[in-house]
């Protein structure tokens, strides 16, 4: 099976004043069609960068990435993406429906069942009730569960996720995060999730890739096996997703950017 | 040596102006004890209004505007005159058509579009008195108000069919063979038999009741330069290119020959424009040649 | 309500400062009549229909002017940002035009343009077209860069990026500069009617100024100002329509 | 021992369109001095509604809320906030290290001591080197720890933590937590944690307040007796410890938000 | 080095534009001289010192005047901000007052304010003190709320949270505004000048037009174009110190 999405030798270095800042050193990896990919990496590390290189929204400075073939210098189309600065993501002057209804602008549909469907979105991440508030009206979480609603409407081949769930109680994560799978798989999605979370990571990938410290390199890749199905309380029970996490917390715990605290 | 008197003098640019600078550059004025300070401005109202609130002692404006404004209760008074329009041919105001608006006389400027420069000038009283002999009513034209300036330009684009000219403007105007300028009328009224003033210099009451002797210092530095002047035709195009900042060319078009040599207003002339303001329908209520005017007997 | 009561009250405390004014005797009250003397010079000037007419001929080339001024200074806006280098001359052209006065264009458009409506119109747009072409380009090139990767996500090309991401996100800014623009339209409109107009209150104003009848300048010059609110009202209401989520926003606490 | 905060009865509507909205309906607790509170509480409940009422910020509808006793209006002195939207809460135009002396203004140093104390607790939070850098040059971990950087140098009595580590990696979390409990307990102040993850709830906390779905209440205080010496590894595995982080996430999975997923 | 290039290429293009309208022969050449012809004569307005003179005249004017009046105009902003009943009122008071144009008030100015500098002052604050005082109120009354609630957790009192957050916080709007305040005051003193001036590009643009000297009159406007594009570098060098980080913010991918 091709790839759907290729990385090759990226690297990314941001004028800084002194000198250029080094952010991301020679990465390369593939997404499979359907494939969930996890990502963790020490805060600051260039997650963020990454992605938006992988979106096509920031140029690397070297390096290429492929989307089903095809060199991405724009954002292609079939990505979507769950930006980390969610409340900065959506419009302030449209609704919450209206903001999901942005991210079904290629499909194509009529008003109506744009609508339809944004409703329906907005109902599955948990905020029924609340499409015609704006984003200042909503908590936190609230924008971010709009923000993913918004890139699940999109019916796309790549999802792109950074910390989607930072902002939601344990209760709702669980919940998104089997939601997340389960239409991942209902339309064939290959995600890419960008996480702090190292459960996390382990529960929804296929895969985990383990970024070192600044420059930044993958450390790792971790392939998982715990199957299509996946349980909140079963899976996490499970020997090897109980390795995986192990060996990526080490990892991590190596990797922690310089001079963290005590 | 004795304080020099100040006087500012508020102005509107004229060539009849060249004496006063004249005066003042050859230190006439200081000779005759005065520190004139030259503040110019755009309009005779302008003059008023630097009068009215103190900012000047004296001022020189088209004599339309101070009786127009002595109507309205400010109180300035004419005391001098330095030019006289008179038949048949001493004249510093043109009624000019173009040629191709088609008007040749005053009958046919009904409808036309004819220019002043500004409402309750010398130019509409000129429109008003000429339009009356002619016996058509100002309203019969269609009015309107444009810088001396942008006449020319105005009658070479037809953007209006006569306009209102004083020097330089008139001479530069009939020297433009676009135009073809053809003069339907001319002087500030119809009736020049007698001579009428053309412009004045003014002060307020309240100046002008403490300081007689001032103005007629004053006067006597004028006249002294307007001699020079008028003895050496040289003189006035070199001071019309150096205070006018007129080209040379243009210089050598100027009139600059006067009619009578003196410079006090006599009542009799002012009245002439005061009736004639009255009739056209610019002043609403007579006035007095005595209440609006000083005659200095210099 | 309010938003109509207010401009009463601030005149009525214009009113008020103007009779203190006039008590005080700075100024001799020929110049600077009291309040009472020019609300009568206003009433006569309407009791004889000028006011009314000077009020519709100049409102409504003001109105005029400025709805097509604004509209051309946005889609200016809109065009230099779209081309950059065409930004980068409109820029400068802005710069050295803007300071000339229109006082002194006016008589040299005369030449080009007469006495009709062409002059009004040049006039207004030399004059008024700048705060909304400066107000769109910069709001336009201040939007949110997290904003425009949504748009560029959602598969935007540049015209949709502009129609639903920066136009809406620019707008509480160029309705800022919108709201000036309205105000010039309408000094842009006496000014002309000043130097060559022959009716509207510019007119109106300079021929009771050669008159020397100050307290029906005055009653002209308050008459403009409430034209101007009423236009500024206007605007207003444009506000609320396009960028009220601006102001339901700002009310939000932290 | 007298309380250092305490609220009673609070209540906050906001006034929505069609109908006013009520967030906060009567809730009364006390913070004791140098005490540990954790606060969770489905998305959306009101938990930043709260804070903000707590710290002055926002007027109740009706309740109370007092500081050392005096009744909260405004501001008191002795309380920090970070705030839960971090990247707006950094202000654009100053370096992080300037961002963080902001919070030292109440103390009164001088430039050259406010500036070393910035520098030290910069450092602190693992972000030695970026001290001139500005906001929008930093990844949204790094905001947040400026964020929180700026909330410790104030040295308050009282420090109100809005989710305060929802963008830091697993390992910088750790130590994270370990860092702001040893410089409560140094400096004896008292916390306010508003969190999402429960083993962080507990972690921190000598007592969890679990907040109900709106209108909210408080559902139950879960009072814990972890010890003051806290180990991330020897304290997550005391039975006490997962018997309340037990009760917890069974506590917030019923009071999940209305029409939360699957 | 290219913000001072821009000028000069802006300025070859509007020349080159000048002189397409002369070759298409649409306004008689007398009226509308070639540009060689006004550059000649701009030339000899050098050599005779005129334009050094003038320019110099205007142009301090217009700097004092502009630095002044945007300082009160901020200042004006700052006092609004802090006592919402007195923003109420200067809101209106602006909206009466600023589409009253200034070529109607200097007769009647004159009256109470006489010739001299007070007019001057008295003309160029009243045109341009609303950009800097409206950009001022609407850019601290918008203010992004989290950071007034870091200002009050922080203990500022108003004054401090106007100066550590609001103030900067506002600056680029602000000195949109300024921008803008400081080209219009460079047209509100040539217009005095025009009126009553005696000295400054405003009377020479007057005089020159009595004298039917029309290359000069172009000559004079370009030199106005330069002296507000001078200006304007000014204000943007000002905008660099104040407000830099809003333009570096700005250049940040998503
Ligand atoms: N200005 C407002 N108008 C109307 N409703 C508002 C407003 N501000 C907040 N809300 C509502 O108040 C509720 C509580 O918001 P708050 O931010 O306090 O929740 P939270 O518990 O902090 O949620 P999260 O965990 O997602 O941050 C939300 O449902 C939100 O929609
Ligand atoms: N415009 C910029 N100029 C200089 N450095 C920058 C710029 N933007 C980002 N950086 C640096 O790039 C690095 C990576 O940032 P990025 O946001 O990709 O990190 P991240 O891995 O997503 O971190 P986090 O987990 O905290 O979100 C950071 O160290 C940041 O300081
Ligand atoms: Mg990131
Ligand atoms: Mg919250």
């Amino acid at each position: 099976m091709t790839a759907l999405l290729e990385a090759g030798g990226l690297a990314k270095v941001f004028p800084g004043r002194p000198d250029p800042v080094e952010i991301l050193r020679d990465i390369s990896f593939a997404v499979a069609p359907e494939e969930f990919v996890s990502i963790v990496g020490p805060s600051g590390c260039g997650k963020t960068t990454l992605l938006m290189c992988l979106a096509g929204l920031l140029p690397p400075s070297s390096g290429w990435v492929r989307f089903r073939g095809q060199p991405v210098t724009d954002p292609p189309r079939g990505v979507s993406v769950v930006f980390q600065d969610y409340s900065r993501s959506l419009l302030p002057w449209k609704s919450a429906r209206e903001n999901v209804t942005l991210g079904m602008r290629r499909l194509g549909l009529g008003r109506a069942a744009a609508r339809d469907r944004a409703e329906a979105l907005l109902a599955e991440v948990g905020l029924a009730g609340f499409e015609g508030h704006f984003p200042w009206q909503l908590s936190g979480g609230m924008q971010q569960r709009v923000a993913i609603a918004r890139a699940l409407a999109a019916e796309s081949a790549l999802l792109l996720l950074d910390e989607p769930l930072a902002a939601v109680d344990a209760q709702t994560r669980a919940d998104l995060q089997d939601l997340l799978r389960g239409l991942a798989r209902k339309f064939r999605q290959a995600c890419l999730l960008v996480t702090h979370d190292v459960d996390e990571a382990v529960y929804m990938a296929d895969r985990v890739l383990v970024l070192s410290r600044r420059p930044t390199r993958i450390l790792r890749e971790v392939p998982l096996a715990l199957g299509a199905e996946r349980d909140q309380i079963d899976t996490r029970e499970r020997p090897d997703y109980l390795a995986a996490r192990h060996e990526i917390l080490t990892l991590i715990r190596a990797a922690r950017p310089e001079g963290a605290g005590a | 040596a004795e304080e020099l008197k100040k006087v500012r003098f508020a102005y509107l640019l004229s060539d009849t102006l060249l004496s006063v600078f004249r005066a003042k550059d050859q230190g006439y004025f200081a000779a005759a004890g005065l520190d004139v300070d030259l503040i110019p401005v755009q309009g005779g109202p302008a003059v008023i209004a630097a009068l009215a609130s103190g900012e000047a002692d004296i001022g020189y404006a088209a004599p339309v505007p101070p009786l127009n404004a002595r109507a309205q209760g400010v109180p300035v008074k004419l005391f001098l005159t330095l030019g006289h329009e008179a038949d048949p041919d001493r004249k510093y105001v043109w009624l000019v058509a173009s040629k191709a608006s088609g008007v040749s006389s005053l009958a046919d400027v009904k409808g036309k579009k004819i220019a002043i420069n500004g409402n309750g000038t010398g130019c509409e009283l000129a429109w008003r008195d000429h339009l009356a002999a002619a016996g058509l009513s100002y309203d019969d034209a269609e009015v309107v108000v444009l810088p001396f300036p942008q006449q020319e330009a105005a009658l070479e684009q037809g953007t209006i069919d006569v306009g209102c000219a004083i020097q330089p403007f008139y001479a530069s105007i009939s020297a433009n063979p676009e135009i073809g300028a053809k003069v339907i009328a001319r002087g500030l009224l119809a009736d020049e038999k007698e001579p009428v003033i053309s412009d004045s210099v003014i002060g307020t009451d309240a100046w002008l009741s403490e300081n007689e002797d001032t103005a007629k210092a004053f006067a006597h530095a004028v006249v002294k330069a307007r001699d020079e002047l008028l003895a050496n035709r040289a003189l006035v195009e070199e001071a019309a290119v150096t205070y006018l900042d007129l080209t040379p060319e243009l210089a050598k078009t100027l009139d600059y020959s006067v009619l009578k040599p003196e410079v006090d207003v006599k009542p009799g002339e002012v009245q002439r424009i005061l009736d004639a303001l009255v009739k056209a329908g610019i002043l609403k209520t007579p006035l007095k040649a005595a209440d609006v005017s000083i005659d200095l007997k210099l | 309500m309010t938003a109509l009561l207010r401009p009463v009250l601030a005149l009525g405390l214009l009113a008020a400062l103007w009779q203190a004014v006039v008590w005080a005797a700075v100024v001799p009250e020929r110049y600077f009549p009291p309040i009472a003397t020019v609300v009568q010079a206003g009433m006569s000037m309407i009791a004889r229909g000028q006011m009314q007419q000077a009020l519709f001929d100049t409102g409504s080339r003001a109105i005029l002017g400025a709805i097509a001024v604004n509209l051309i200074g946005i889609g200016l806006g809109l065009a230099a940002t779209g081309a950059p280098s065409l930004r980068r001359i409109l820029d400068t052209v802005a710069a050295i035009l803007q300071p000339v006065p229109p006082a002194a264009v006016v008589p040299m458009a005369v030449f080009a343009l007469g006495l009709g409506w062409k002059l009004y119109a040049f006039v207004v747009v030399l004059v008024t077209i700048w705060p909304p072409y400066l107000a769109t380009v910069s709001a336009l090139a201040a939007t949110n860069p997290v904003l425009l990767s949504v748009g560029r996500m959602a598969g935007f090309g540049p015209v949709a990026m502009l129609w639903h991401i920066r136009l809406p996100a620019a707008m509480p800014e160029i309705l800022a500069g919108v709201r000036y623009a309205t105000t010039i339209a309408l000094i842009a409109v006496i000014v002309s009617e000043m130097i060559t107009g022959r009716d509207g209150i510019g007119f109106l104003l300079f021929q009771k100024a050669f008159a020397i009848r100050i307290p029906e300048v005055f009653a002209l010059m308050f008459a403009v100002g409430l034209l101007g609110s009423a236009m500024g009202l206007a605007v207003s209401a444009v506000y609320r329509g396009f960028a009220g989520w601006h102001l339901a926003q700002r009310g939000r606490a932290a």
